[in-house]
């Protein structure tokens, strides 16, 4: 239930902000009724076991946005230099297994969006303790090894505790 | 100012093309399945950041960018998920990459 | 060209803004030139599970055209029917079958002679239309003045295909509605509803 | 006005180089991956395609499409994993 109204006002919010309209009754009724059916559809895909939520540090999150930014910058202008340059940035596609330290499963799926989120890693399979990672040359999956990325998402995930 | 900001979005603009046909031009050349997917994900990720972001600048602060800024959270929620859902469904299907040693 | 500050106008009630032919029309060429390759490659693809990905393609192509052709809506199915449902339908289709087009058992000659008389005959019969948005044109005289200008305040609704499917053609469109609902039944029960299998659910 | 008009050649031009993919293949996969990415780049010539018709309101099109894109994929990758014979990729 508790899962339902929150969708449902989520979906009223979302829907004035996209429509622009505000002082139509008509269109006020149809965005309120397809809202509710929507939240009342997502709430049986739900079923009886609705997602845990989290308390969330807006900042922290930030922080870790911010850092994740300058990391896919980054990437972005390595995996650029491997297309137009082979002859000097060979690839050398690699995969391994990382362990992750992160505890809940949005944290975990946090981690592997983000590994997937920067050109050059991919996240292929995230099993409980570990995620499978294709890469695109050794130097990028040793740097996801490193670790760096999985200590962030892990503070961000302890933050909230 | 106006000008500045002009500059800027075209600049981000280009960067944005330039991004998107390198990323597409990898997806060409790169050698197995595996690694296209780290060239379309440049086109998804920086290039996407880019050309909505030059737009934003165009619209200033308005339901526009808001809209942009939408489209821009969509594409990088999803495309990392539809990348992985990808991989794997290559993965399942026992489509093994080529790795270099 | 500054969108400061400027509040989002309905579609469909705005006056056509003034904008560069020549841009319009060499995007509207180039995405003209990629259908036609999309085209040729479906039919060559043996593959058939190639040719439902290059269909996907091909509407996304096609939504594109309608976009730059400022059908918004009719872009919007297309994106919606043509790329989202239909890949899907076409790809359970091929799970019942095969993935693989058999190999022709007669020529192409005749078929071909056909395709390409109708062609030329659709190709003249252009001829006979007035000129694309020709402001003087036959269906713009008749009651879509009336539409555009009445509309807004008689139905209500700021998007104008709505006020003309819903309301002003209301019946027709629930004629379609009905015919489209009695087709679904009709598939289901022609396909029978056994066990509850994924892909049926897709569609 | 020529910067929209060169971001939205530029677009194009991507959209052809993915389609060169989806006709080479050879995978199955290598043809999602291509309809993936000219799915999102249609979202964002939607959205150039707006402001350089200075339209605001195709930006709702290009957020519908970013959304059905994605399901789209998503709906083909689970069909592929679920159906398709894995031993024949070339064949796909």
């Amino acid at each position: 239930m508790r899962y339902f109204l929150i969708l449902f006002l989520l979906l009223c919010a979302f829907w004035l902000l996209l429509s622009g309209y505000w002082d139509n009754d008509l269109l006020l009724a149809f965005g309120a009724a397809s809202s509710l059916l929507v939240a009342w559809i997502g709430s049986r895909l739900i079923g009886a076991d609705p997602p845990r939520s989290y308390p969330v540090s807006i900042v922290r999150i930030t922080a870790y946005s911010w850092w994740l930014l300058v990391e896919i910058v980054k990437a972005n202008i390595d995996v650029v230099k491997r297309i137009w340059l082979p002859k000097e940035h060979p690839i050398s596609p690699c995969m391994a297994r990382l362990p992750l330290s992160q505890v809940s499963g949005v944290a975990k799926a946090a981690y592997a969006q983000s590994i997937t989120l920067t050109p050059g890693t991919v996240a292929i399979e995230v099993t409980d303790d570990d995620v499978e990672v294709h890469a695109l040359t050794k130097e990028g999956l040793d740097a996801l090894r490193e670790g760096e990325m999985d200590r962030r998402v892990t503070s961000v995930e302890k933050g909230h505790r | 100012m106006a000008l500045l900001l002009d500059l800027l979005s075209f600049a981000m603009l280009l960067g944005g093309v330039f991004l998107g046909i390198s990323g597409a031009v990898g997806v060409i050349r790169f050698p197995d399945f595996y690694t296209r997917i780290h060239a379309a994900g440049v086109t998804d990720t920086l290039s996407a950041g880019l050309i909505l972001g030059g737009l934003m600048l165009q619209a200033g602060l308005t339901l526009v960018t808001l809209k942009l800024a939408f489209i821009l959270m969509f594409l990088w929620i999803t495309s990392p998920v539809a990348s992985h859902a990808l991989a794997r469904a290559a993965m399942h299907s026992g489509w093994h990459p080529r790795l270099s040693d | 060209m500054r969108w400061r500050g400027r509040p989002c106008i309905p579609a469909g009630i705005r006056a056509c803004p003034i904008r560069s032919a020549v841009i319009d029309q060499v995007i509207d060429v180039l995405l003209l030139i990629l259908l036609v390759i999309t085209a040729i490659a479906v039919v060559r693809i043996k593959s058939l599970f190639a040719v439902v990905m290059l269909f996907g393609i091909y509407s996304l192509i096609t939504a594109g055209i309608f976009v730059v052709l400022d059908a918004v809506d009719v872009a919007f199915t297309e994106a919606a029917v043509g790329a989202g449902i239909t890949t899907v339908l076409m790809l359970t289709t091929l799970a019942r079958t095969g993935h693989k087009q058999a190999p022709a058992r007669h020529s192409p000659a005749l078929p071909l002679t056909v395709v390409i008389i109708t062609g030329a005959v659709l190709f003249w019969g252009t001829q006979d239309m007035p000129r694309f948005a020709d402001p003087g044109a036959p269906i713009h005289l008749h009651v879509a003045d009336r539409y555009i200008e009445a509309g807004p305040e008689e139905v209500g609704v700021p998007n104008m295909v709505t006020a003309v499917l819903a309301s002003y053609r209301g019946f027709d469109t629930l004629g379609e509605v009905a015919v489209v609902f009695t087709a679904g039944v009709g598939v289901l029960a022609l396909l029978g509803v056994r066990r509850r299998r994924k892909g049926d659910g897709d569609g | 006005m020529l910067m929209y008009a060169m971001a939205a050649v530029g677009i194009l031009v991507v959209m052809a180089l993915a389609l060169v993919r989806g006709f080479l293949g050879p995978s199955v996969f290598d043809r999602v991956l291509a309809v993936n990415m000219v799915g999102t780049k249609t979202t964002l010539l939607i959205a150039v395609y707006g402001f350089l018709t200075d339209r605001p309101d195709f930006l709702d099109i290009a957020l519908t499409y970013a959304l059905i894109n994605f399901v789209g994929v998503v709906a083909v990758l689970k069909f592929v994993e679920r159906v398709a014979d894995p031993r024949a990729p070339e064949d796909l």
